[in-house]
């Protein structure tokens, strides 16, 4: 996977969050504040305009870049946390120009790392981490098995999905929805929602290089 | 949804266009969305920064001026600033003496002050940060966030304001401003919830017979949904909350806030039943607010917040100020 | 319709206890209707006196004080108050130097000040009267009862009330207050009605893409329906309608003004545009106030005032106020 | 007509509004700010208060105490109004301990003169005056050709009525209404209606005697 895979999956994302925008809104709007969507769609219009003001070389230049303009973009709790993950990703990557299978799950594993520090979260706080934290280890395990790359990032996206999918009967332990109590019950995470589009687009990106 | 808007995306900017048009004791940087008081920074002087999501004018941007805040960072509406902003912020009211950051208890706001902060020392700004956490509503256990940041924000902002103006050292300015909030307890009400612009219809729906009891200043639903009934009745409701947490008595200072789209006759009939509450319980509100401090867009409803006042800190509340939202004494 | 009231009778009687419990600067006499400054009569201090329907919150009574009002009578919602009321207002403000009536152009406001007027003479109480007509929405013509009074009761209370505390005589304070209304000017707008109580529903209704232009504060609809634009559009319509009446130009002090259900957030975006457009017209606005002062209950909406200055006007409003809704220099 | 009469005046205008108290308040809403219903309620409630707390003597003090209630009570552009035009009434019957319907119709133009002088509206001024106005001519017609009481009311109110009625098309000059300009048209007066109810009240009240 070269600079330009990285690219396209950051603007299969920024499409996907685009298009999702309402959805996204809908779910904040249940158990947040209603700006979930709003929150990422601007933040990743910012992340395409800083990536076309600066080219940048490297896989890893394109994260940091991208994690970067989240931060700067977003506010929110969104902000930060997914700005951390792609910059962690970038800096696991370093200044290498081509990134192999294994090192792509490396990267999202000091991403998921580095949005678990920041964020506190625990699997089944219903968070991103919810659908975070079982992509990664089913796109590990594709890989480790021998899987082509597709298919390993297919498994992830369908782990990201249910896992978004198993927030719905949670209570919210983190967060905003945490407010809500046993009312926070019932709805899915905005934030494993839009996780679960970013794993999908990055399997996209696969699907075309 | 009908707004006085240009524009969903322009909300922010066209806000603090007016904000400076409207007010030149402060000083505006629409670029950088930063509020500051004209006179910042001010040499020797902690200086006092918050910032917080729009839609709960006057809340912070109405709090800045003497006595009161430096700077104020409105993030997008009902969304945290980010870190740029208060980094910013934190430079240009820099006096020498360092900065607070006054961050209501949000996992968002929370997040972005930490990066800030992080990086505000990292080019030498000596920061400490008070985190705002009143509202009763919210379980304060591990199982939550914590409880939300809501009313007492104006009273930590007033009172570590009138500190800051006497020339405090920062440990002393950030130590007074926790105890403030410490002291400090909010409970809120809605009767309907109000429209995030970019969401376009309300956050939760109420029927006509139906109320939010517990809810934050974001169009969160609250922690239970009951009967509306008398103004009386729910008054007490909220002061039963706040007096089962921490037991009310002595001197108090009361803000009786509205959420934005309740008249100010109404929040009136509220603060009467508060007011005998108080009294019932065998404390005094010596101190008080009634009108619309922290909102939520056009949020129908009211939230409480009683601080338990000590000699100093009604020393400091009485203190001059001098701010859109907020002015006395000068 | 849902309210923080306990019942549709006693909302008067419950809004003055609550405001006799938050601020001990006035006496509030519940049972005769009238909220005095604590300190009155003063002697040989012209007494002002104002009153009118409830649901205008702050107006009046919220700027009963200091460099103000000395007395306001609160009518039941949108109904102008009785005599008695302003018969005893009127007594309890004079300090032998005579008492100032400033009335909003309603046909209630006014019957029932010029019965008040007469029966205040009858007693040997000196009285004067300012009717406030700044409204451009209603033609000023044989035909109509005259131009509303709106937001330029405020300039006409604060800026008499400076004059009256400097120990000016009534027959000065009178024409200075007629001076501040004829050189002002306001125009409403709404997005929606608001609800009286007893009424139980929104006195219009508007659909989400209709507004009503030059509307009143009783929730009485606008001159004209019309189609709902861009914040800045309907800004401009307004001081259209101003400038159109008196051209704008000169030092102006400029109200923008919520009615009650509006959040500041969208009337700082329409100050923007006000401001831009006095600007375009070579006028200044020197002096600005952008909120909620002059309601209609719970309406959507906003009037802008504007009241071309004199320096002798401007100094005035300057002057040191203390009232719960106004207050600066004390 | 003697002060028992004019007591059942009172109570049965009272009841009227009371029952029409709503129906008076969406006229209002229409073209005004929705309290006529609410204000005549009241006043008429603070009139029987005040009847039964000093019980008057004679026919004249009736009304003047009527009216004084209505003034102190009712606030308004139709407290002072409707209050004048009871104690202007009140005073031209002086202290008659019974009245002719002659009396009756002098004493109800000298309350159409009070509420002339006092609001300085005219006919087709869509005002309360539409109504009262051609009630007080019918009486005096009726009265001066020799009809008997009853009939000459229910001439009266009918008149009342329809002039009531006529208000719908005509434009405000006077009173709240009058801000709408040509928006008034089609809407019939709050007050013209709320008169016809105090004039059929005085039928009834005749018909009861
Ligand atoms: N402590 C946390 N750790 C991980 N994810 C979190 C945490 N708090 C919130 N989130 C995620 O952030 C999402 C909300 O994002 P967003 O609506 O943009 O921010 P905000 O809550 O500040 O309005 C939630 O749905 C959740 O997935
Ligand atoms: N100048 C006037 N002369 C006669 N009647 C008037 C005048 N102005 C208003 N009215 C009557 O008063 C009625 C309104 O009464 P009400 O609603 O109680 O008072 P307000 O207009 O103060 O709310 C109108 O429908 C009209 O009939
Ligand atoms: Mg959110
Ligand atoms: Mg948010
Ligand atoms: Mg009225
Ligand atoms: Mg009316």
């Amino acid at each position: 996977m070269d600079t330009s895979f990285f690219l396209a999956w950051i603007k299969e994302a920024a499409t996907a969050v685009q298009a999702e925008r309402d959805h996204l809104t809908q779910l904040d709007a249940a158990i947040g504040d209603a700006d979930h969507g709003a929150n990422l769609d601007r933040g990743f219009a910012a992340v395409r305009q800083a990536l076309a003001d600066t080219p940048p070389e490297t896989p890893g230049a394109v994260l940091v870049q991208a994690g970067s303009a989240l931060i700067r973009k977003v506010g929110g709790a969104s902000g930060p946390l997914y700005g951390t993950a792609f910059r962690q990703m970038g800096r696991a990557l370093g200044d290498a120009p081509e990134i192999t299978p294994a090192g792509l799950v490396t990267a999202l594993e000091a991403a998921q790392e580095g949005v678990q520090k920041l964020g506190g979260a625990a699997e089944g706080d219903k968070t991103l981490v919810d659908a975070f934290a079982p992509a990664v280890r089913a796109l590990a395990q594709a890989v480790q098995d021998g899987a082509k790359l597709e298919d390993a990032l297919e498994t992830a996206t369908t782990a990201a999905e249910e896992g978004a999918r198993a927030t719905v009967p949670l209570q919210a332990r983190k967060g905003r929805a945490s407010y809500l109590g046993p009312r926070s019950v019932g709805h899915e995470d905005p934030g494993a929602a839009s996780t679960a589009l970013i794993f999908a687009a990055l399997r996209r990106a696969a699907g075309q290089a | 949804m009908k707004k006085l808007i240009n524009s969903v995306d322009t909300i922010v900017t066209d806000t603090l266009h007016g904000v400076a048009a409207a007010h030149p004791s402060l000083r505006v940087d629409i670029e950088n969305r930063v509020i500051y008081r004209r006179d910042a920074p001010r040499q020797g002087k902690v200086g006092l920064v918050s910032g917080g999501g729009a839609g709960h004018e006057p809340l912070h941007g109405g709090f800045v001026g003497y006595g009161m805040l430096d700077a104020a960072c409105p993030g997008e509406v009902f969304t945290s600033p980010v870190p740029d902003q208060m980094i910013e912020a934190s430079k240009g009211v820099d006096g020498g003496a360092g900065v607070l950051h006054i961050v209501k208890n949000y996992t968002g706001d929370v997040l972005n002050f930490e990066m800030a902060a992080e990086l505000c020392a990292d080019e030498g700004i000596e920061v400490a940060s008070v985190l705002v956490n009143d509202d009763v509503a919210v379980q304060d256990s591990l199982y939550t966030a914590g409880r939300r940041g809501t009313g007492a924000t104006l009273f930590v902002e007033k009172i570590a304001g009138a500190l800051a103006e006497t020339g405090a050292p920062l440990a002393e300015v950030a130590r007074l401003a926790q105890e403030v909030n410490e002291r400090s307890r909010s409970f809120g009400v809605a009767l309907s919830a109000g429209t995030v612009p970019a969401a376009g219809k309300p956050t939760f729906d109420l029927s006509d017979t139906e109320i939010e009891l517990g809810i934050g200043i974001h169009g969160e639903p609250g922690r239970t949904r009951s009967t509306h009934r008398e103004a009386r009745e729910i008054a007490r409701l909220a002061m039963d909350a706040i007096n089962d947490d921490v037991p009310l008595s002595g001197d108090t200072l009361v803000l009786l806030n509205g959420m934005g789209g309740t008249p100010l006759l109404e929040l009136y009939i509220v603060y009467a039943e508060v007011a005998a509450y108080l009294e019932e319980k065998g404390a005094t509100a010596v101190r008080r607010l009634v009108g619309n401090y922290v909102t939520s867009l056009d949020m129908q409803g009211f939230s409480v917040s009683v601080c338990r006042l000590t000699d100093e800190l009604t020393r400091l509340w009485d203190a001059p100020v001098e701010t859109p939202g907020l002015r006395w004494g000068r």
